[in-house]
């Protein structure tokens, strides 16, 4: 349970966080995507409170903020989801490729 | 402290396979096995026509989205309450600061007409 | 100690990556929430016994809603049928590993200075303390933040506004300003012309 | 005694009066129940269900019939009863007792033992289905998508809420749409129209038989509205009204149980539910049943409020009030409606 | 805070496992005797305490039935989810002077944090046997979870003022004066909602409602059936504990010992949790979840207000 371990940890969380987002075709599962990364961060962000940072208060402010980060991406990325399914009908990530401008 | 939460996890994983042995051993070791009649939904006598498991519209996802938002502000009032005799009145500005901020959205939120069922 | 980590750090990493090879959206949400539990756990041994309990209850609020949007929107919510709803695994893989790498090494040869919290220290007060002092402003913009993505997830997500129903008199707009060639049309051939949805995955 | 309650049209007055009876205890669904009541005439149109509900009731079971005629006449293995309530009671401890000595004696399945549609080795794994939405995934097709008010097009659910199910009174069946929980639309199936032959437990004086079927309605309706002990109140109320007793005493137990009933907050929930034209939202059609019943008890009225909804009157009316409503408001619409056959001597309704 | 140990793994196991099954019995027991007292049935203590015997020996023997295509490992897992979980909000609750089975520095959180897990387990206890009726209980739930689940972790907050820390055990030293019951009134109705709520008693029973046949648990037979209503008495028990130790002052009494006063605290609020029961009817869940965002989340606002300014 050293600071090395656990930010191993943290870096295959972040991998398959990529893998998964890049590889998903629907929406939704691109935000799993990206909630898995940010789950990674976080647990990197702790690991270098408890071992680096000497308990520091601010540390645990940024693991907060983190966290905060996704609560807003999510509530975003869903309310997105719902306004494109509610115009297009389709929550494919190729059929809104015509969005672009 | 770890010890404390190592129990509450024994307690919790010791109901848990408790409840999961007793009801996979009643599944395992019964003597009638279901037929296909008897694995009909129950709905009163018809069958339905397609799987229960579908896309459900949900009728409160305004609700849901905002609420998310709102779970956020429980992540600061926690440590907030702890020092709250500490720092006195200061503390009580600013979280009372804080709770309109989120009051605000929620009024919104009330006024746009999200805890209806769309 | 140490068994407890290794339990919880390999049963992240499994669930984690069971959430992209299921075919339910059901099982994937709870497979991800499964996967925060453990996150949550390791942080409770590493002493962060708040932001470990903290993440507990916000993930799971939010794989519950996550549970919710992904069956609402996703073809074959239950995974009754297989799902293979994957474009360029491949690269994906690839880019993945490769990060995973990237990480693992800066892990590995990074010199970080040693400095543990020490276990009997008020880490709560001293959050609470620094919210309320050090970082108000962080605590306080938070709330504003928050305040913004709630009105912005209404305003997109909610059909019905102050008003009366979102799209009263408005059709989505065609590709070319001016023209009648709007994008979804060349998605769906359909014959009958009515919002016939594009089935039978590809 | 855990009892399912299969209630034919005819039947179902009586059962309702089962809710008083503490050694019975009706429950809401044939999983959780060891005997099932057959009780009135099942029509022909609804014999598949009387045998589909008599085998969703778990192993060991024992059926036990009251009052049958028509189809329910054939369940085989069924003790037949003609007496009142009591009799049914020890009929049912009498099959409960033989089925504790010996399970093996348990009702065997009345439908065949064949899937919906055949799926096994179909489809890439067998499993019944190609592609992502295709084919019949382990025997039924996926629902499919439909519009919706709300601009999202997503599944909509085909249901058809069956004659016994258990919110639903006398035998009724509900085509129904489901947008998500909101109906999209409802249509009421009249096959069971055919069955409606006097109920004969029915006081003959007809201010009483009226009293009790209203009371009858009323133990049903607060069971739906989740008071039971209430509706236990109710029934046992209702089985104690017969022509000769005094009935002073019964319109003021019936008006005390108004009394409890408003209290408990029911009217304000139903309050603008299920708007009909005519007869207003359900807490109206409530609050004026309730009051025929007791003026009923104590002067010896007809008030017209205890009148049942006709079949025909109901499906029309549910026709316009149900689609956009969600399920329990729908299901307290129907009941507040108390629609169903005949119920009482005076002239059978056609 | 008083030399409280947590008991160790083993010996919590067995305090909270009696605890819950003999409180799960309680339950049903006045349940029935309710049942009994409000339906004008002779009441009879005998009658009451036979009755959970008479069923769970019938259960037991029932057929489990498996509807078409369930999703099987959600539909095991989601009792032993919520059998954990009530031990989960067990543990953390004081139950005598200093005898807490896991006292952790954030009981508070580890609390929500189960409540939360709760929806959970409730919603895959509908969504599990793919059969609408379950389902669309399942949905409706989330709505009102949701609703109502803010209130509880404002409530919680506010009795943890005074006490300046999250763990239940210094809540309940922080009542030794004064009980939060009065010093913040709003506290105890909201958090009985709650408690309503998650074990969806009373007014919110809207999983295993009447009108949609049995709701969550209508495809349940056998000891499916068993255990799901054993682990929802088993949630009331852990529910009305915590109610107790905090709003209640937990073991704080002038004569019997300590855990007698938890127990006698416990059984008051689930009386008052099943009478709603029984004299209340049920909510419509689109109007409780208005209800609950505009008009219980201000009370909540106004109680934390009422807790800050008194503990200042």
């Amino acid at each position: 349970m050293t600071l090395v371990t656990v930010l191993l940890v943290a870096a295959a969380l972040i991998g398959i966080g990529v893998w998964g987002a890049l590889s998903q075709q629907s929406f939704v599962m691109l935000m799993m995507g990206i909630e898995m990364m940010v789950n990674g961060a976080i647990l990197a962000g702790g690991a270098f409170w408890a071992f680096t940072g000497g308990g520091a208060p601010k540390g645990q402010v940024l693991v907060i903020v983190a966290m905060a980060v996704m609560a807003v991406e999510m509530s975003i990325g869903f309310a997105l989801v719902v306004a494109v399914y509610r115009a297009r009908q389709v929550d494919m990530t190729e059929g809104v490729s015509s969005l672009r401008g | 402290m770890l010890g404390a939460f190592l129990s509450g996890l024994t307690v919790t994983c010791a109901a848990a396979l408790f409840t999961a042995g007793c009801v996979i051993l009643a599944r395992r070791s019964t003597r009638y096995p279901s037929t296909a009649p008897q694995r009909v939904p129950a709905l009163g006598g018809f069958e339905p026509e397609t799987h229960a498991w579908s896309r459900f519209h949900v009728r409160y996802y305004p609700m849901a989205l905002l609420f998310i938002a709102f779970e956020m502000e429980m992540m600061f009032m926690y440590p907030w309450a702890v020092v709250f005799v500490e720092e006195g009145v200061t503390a009580l500005v600013e979280m009372g600061m804080f709770l309109a901020i989120l009051a605000v959205g929620v009024v919104y939120g009330w006024r746009e007409g999200a805890f209806r069922w769309q | 100690m140490t068994l407890a980590f290794v339990v919880f750090a390999a049963a992240a990493v499994w669930t984690g990556y069971r959430v992209f090879r299921t075919d339910s959206m059901v099982r994937a949400s709870f497979l991800l929430l499964a996967s925060f539990l453990n996150v949550g756990a390791i942080l409770v041994l590493m002493l962060a016994e708040y932001l470990g309990t903290a993440l507990l209850f916000m993930m799971t609020v939010e794989m519950v809603v996550m549970a919710l949007f992904m069956v609402m929107f996703m073809m074959n919510p239950a995974g009754l049928n297989p799902m293979e709803m994957v474009h360029q695994p491949r690269f994906a893989a690839a880019a993945g590993i490769g990060s995973a790498a990237a990480l693992a090494a800066v892990a590995l040869f990074g010199r970080f200075p040693a400095n543990p919290v020490d276990p009997n220290a008020a880490t709560i007060r001293a959050l609470g303390s620094e919210l309320l002092g050090g970082s108000m402003l962080v605590f306080e913009s938070a709330g504003v933040t928050l305040l913004a993505t709630m009105v912005c997830a209404v305003v997109l997500s909610s059909h019905r506004g102050r008003f009366g129903d979102g799209d009263e008199g408005s059709v989505a707009p065609p590709l070319e300003p001016g023209g009648d060639h709007r994008p979804e049309d060349d998605l769906v051939d359909d014959a009958d012309g009515g919002h016939h949805m594009h089935h039978g995955g590809h | 005694m855990p009892v399912f309650a299969a209630a034919g049209v005819g039947g179902w007055g009586q059962t309702q009066e089962l809710r008083g009876v503490p050694e019975l205890r009706l429950v809401t669904t044939p999983r959780h129940a060891s005997v099932l009541l057959v009780t009135g005439t099942v029509p022909e149109a609804h014999l598949v269900a009387v045998q589909r509900v008599h085998d969703q009731v778990p192993h060991p079971r024992a059926v036990v019939t009251w009052r049958a005629a028509g189809t329910a006449k054939r369940m085989p293995g069924a003790t037949y009863v003609t007496g009142d309530a009591a009799a049914v009671v020890t009929a049912v401890q009498r099959a409960w007792s033989a089925l504790e000595a010996d399970p093996w004696s348990t009702a065997v399945d009345q439908l065949p033992d064949v899937e919906p549609n055949e799926w096994r080795g179909i489809g890439p794994f067998g499993q019944g289905g190609e592609g992502m939405m295709g084919g019949t995934p382990y025997g039924r097709p996926m629902a499919m998508t439909g519009d919706d008010p709300d601009g999202l097009a997503l599944d909509e659910l085909r249901l058809t809420l069956g004659p016994f199910l258990d919110a639903l009174p006398a035998g009724l069946v509900l085509d129904v749409v489901l947008q998500g929980e909101v109906l999209r639309e409802a249509t009421l199936r009249l096959d069971a129209l055919g069955g409606t032959a006097a109920d004969a437990t029915l006081p003959s004086e007809p201010s009483s038989a009226m009293a009790r079927s209203g009371l009858r309605w009323l133990a049903h309706a607060l069971h739906v509205e989740g008071l039971d002990a209430l509706a236990a109140r109710a029934a046992a109320l209702a089985s104690r009204v017969t022509g000769a007793t005094d009935r002073a005493a019964l319109s003021r137990h019936a008006d005390a149980l108004m009394r409890r009933v408003r209290r408990t907050g029911v009217l304000r929930n139903l309050h603008d539910v299920g708007v009909v034209p005519g007869s207003g939202d359900a807490a109206h059609r409530w609050r004026e049943r309730m009051d025929a019943i007791v003026c009923a008890l104590r002067d010896n009225q007809m008030p017209d409020a205890l009148e049942p909804t006709r079949l025909d009157t109901a499906r029309d009316l549910l026709a316009d009030a149900l689609p956009g409503s969600t399920l329990t408001a729908a299901i307290s619409t129907i009941v507040s409606l108390d629609v169903g056959g005949a119920r009482f001597g005076a002239g059978t309704l056609r | 805070m008083s030399d409280v140990v947590s008991l160790s793994p083993m010996l919590g196991v067995a305090v909270i496992g009696g605890t819950l099954a003999i409180g799960a019995y309680g339950v049903v027991v006045i349940d029935r005797l309710l049942y009994a007292a409000v339906a004008g049935w002779p009441l009879s203590l005998a009658w009451a305490a036979a009755q959970p015997a008479r069923e769970v020996a019938t259960v037991i023997r029932r057929q489990p039935v498996t509807t078409e295509a369930p999703d099987m490992i959600l539909w095991v897992l989601a009792p032993a989810a919520y059998a954990g979980l009530a031990a989960t909000a067990l543990s953390v609750v004081p139950l005598g002077p200093g005898v807490v089975v896991a006292d952790v520095r954030t009981g508070i959180v580890v609390f929500g944090a189960a409540e939360a897990l709760a929806i959970v387990a409730i919603f895959l206890h509908g969504w599990a046997p793919n059969s609408p009726l379950p389902m669309i209980a399942g949905y409706r739930f989330v709505g009102v979870a949701l609703s109502y689940e803010l209130l509880s972790m404002f409530v919680l907050i506010a009795a943890a003022l005074p006490a300046e820390s999250l763990s239940i055990g210094a809540i309940v030293e922080s009542q030794q004066g004064l009980w939060n019951v009065v010093r913040q009134p709003l506290g105890l109705p909201l958090f009985l909602v709650v408690t309503a709520g998650v074990t969806f008693t009373g007014p919110l029973d809207i999983v295993d409602a009447n009108d949609i046949a049995g709701g969550g648990a209508a495809e349940d037979s056998g000891m499916a059936h068993l255990a799901w209503a054993a682990a929802r008495a088993a949630m009331l028990v852990a529910f009305a504990a915590a109610a107790a130790a905090v709003f209640l002052g937990g073991w704080i009494g002038p004569v019997l010992p300590g855990a007698m006063w938890m127990a006698l605290k416990t059984l008051a609020v689930v009386v008052t949790v099943l009478a709603g029961r029984h004299l209340l009817a049920r909510v419509r869940p689109e109007r409780f979840v208005r209800l609950a965002w505009t008009v219980l989340l201000p009370l909540a606002f106004l109680d934390l207000a009422i807790a800050g300014a008194g503990s200042l």
